[in-house]
């Protein structure tokens, strides 16, 4: 189980490799990127800051509770941090299972919930400001930063 | 007792710290943490409705106790992904 | 819209940069993978044949289908064919999407067509014999060639 | 008028070819020419109920009009993926 939190960038490859298994007939991989535009607002990067050992911790429980609601054969869970410029990639995850249902539906639940529960926070950083996004998909939860 | 507190984002920003020592009479709890490290930055109190809480990188409650020795952290709402 | 179906091995890193979009917050990748087994059988390798032109075809018929289906920014969709040993990767597609869900509904919805619609075909092969696998996941729909 | 049969995996293996042409009677349609396959390669039969047809690398019906120098292919149940 390959779980890390870390300001390098993320390889698929690596994280492909890390759960092949002869059981698995179907691996996903989802990899958040960072994109142009937020609420409809031009972004210019995302600065990432994590509380890294718990973000780690947080990782894995919920790797390891996908595996077991989902069969997976493996799991890897990566998020990158520090100053992320337009398509780069800030969370990869890679999930191996034997048929390719579980893999789509359980790499779609893992990806909700390390959104939730990890201790990451993004500040985007626009031509003229910045501001951390706080919550989930910074709709309608962010805090009094946002200003 | 003496407990270490972490800030993160936007409160560590406002309170101008990410890590500090703080000095608590015992009992106490996450809360009682929570209010004394408000008397020490007061500027972070628009954030606090919003914070969630852990002791030693485990999400706890603000009725849950706080030994000594052990780290608290000030969770703003996450967003990462 | 990368298409392809080749003999060589296929690469997600160049799948993932081939749909990479600066209005894209997500990109699903997905590997369908040579299992040791199938039905309770032991698997010893895999052999597919394809109709290379008319799969391209329906492959970049549905790549086109989930764009507008989906929103997708970009798709890719490529299928190996010859003899693949466990492990090795037969399928490999990429979406690239604005946001999460629609890249884990989509790319499932796109790999359950492509088992659908695309014509190519796998012969198992296990130590003791071998057979042409026919029809959706090999489920009750094989023709007379299982003996 | 002449047409082009291509045959797939099982059926291929089967009939023992891949490819051959074929001559057919005008008007012509997918299941005329499904016929006449089946007169020259009565092997196949058992196959004839799964299959599917492409002419010209679009998938047909039997009823669908075979048309000169087209490419008609046998497609038994896929199994890609």
């Amino acid at each position: 189980m390959l779980i890390r939190v870390t300001q390098e960038i993320l390889d698929p490859a690596e994280a492909i490799a890390s759960v092949a298994s002869p059981r698995a007939g179907a691996i996903n991989v989802f990899l958040g990127v960072v994109r142009d535009n937020n609420l409809g607002r031009s972004v210019n990067f995302l600065d990432y800051e994590a509380y890294p050992s718990m973000a780690e911790k947080v990782m894995r429980e919920i790797a390891e509770e996908s595996v077991s609601r989902f069969g997976f054969e493996d799991v890897a869970v990566l998020h990158r941090t520090g100053r992320l410029e337009i398509g780069e990639t800030s969370l990869l995850i890679a999930v191996s299972s034997g048929h390719r249902a579980a893999s789509f539906d359980g790499g779609h639940w893992l990806v909700n919930e390390i959104k939730k529960r990890v201790p990451v926070w993004k500040k985007e950083v626009w031509a003229d400001g910045e501001s951390w996004v706080e919550g989930p998909e910074a709709l309608g939860m962010r805090g009094p930063s946002q200003s | 007792m003496e407990i270490t507190v972490l800030l993160f984002a936007s409160v560590a920003e406002r309170a101008g710290t990410r890590r500090f020592t703080l000095s608590l009479d015992e009992p106490a709890t996450v809360g009682s943490a929570r209010d004394a490290i408000l008397a020490q930055y007061p500027s972070i109190a628009p954030f606090v409705p919003n914070l969630m809480y852990a002791l030693d990188e485990e999400y706890v409650r603000e009725h849950d106790a706080v030994t000594p020795h052990s780290t608290l952290a000030l969770i703003p709402p996450v967003s990462g992904g």
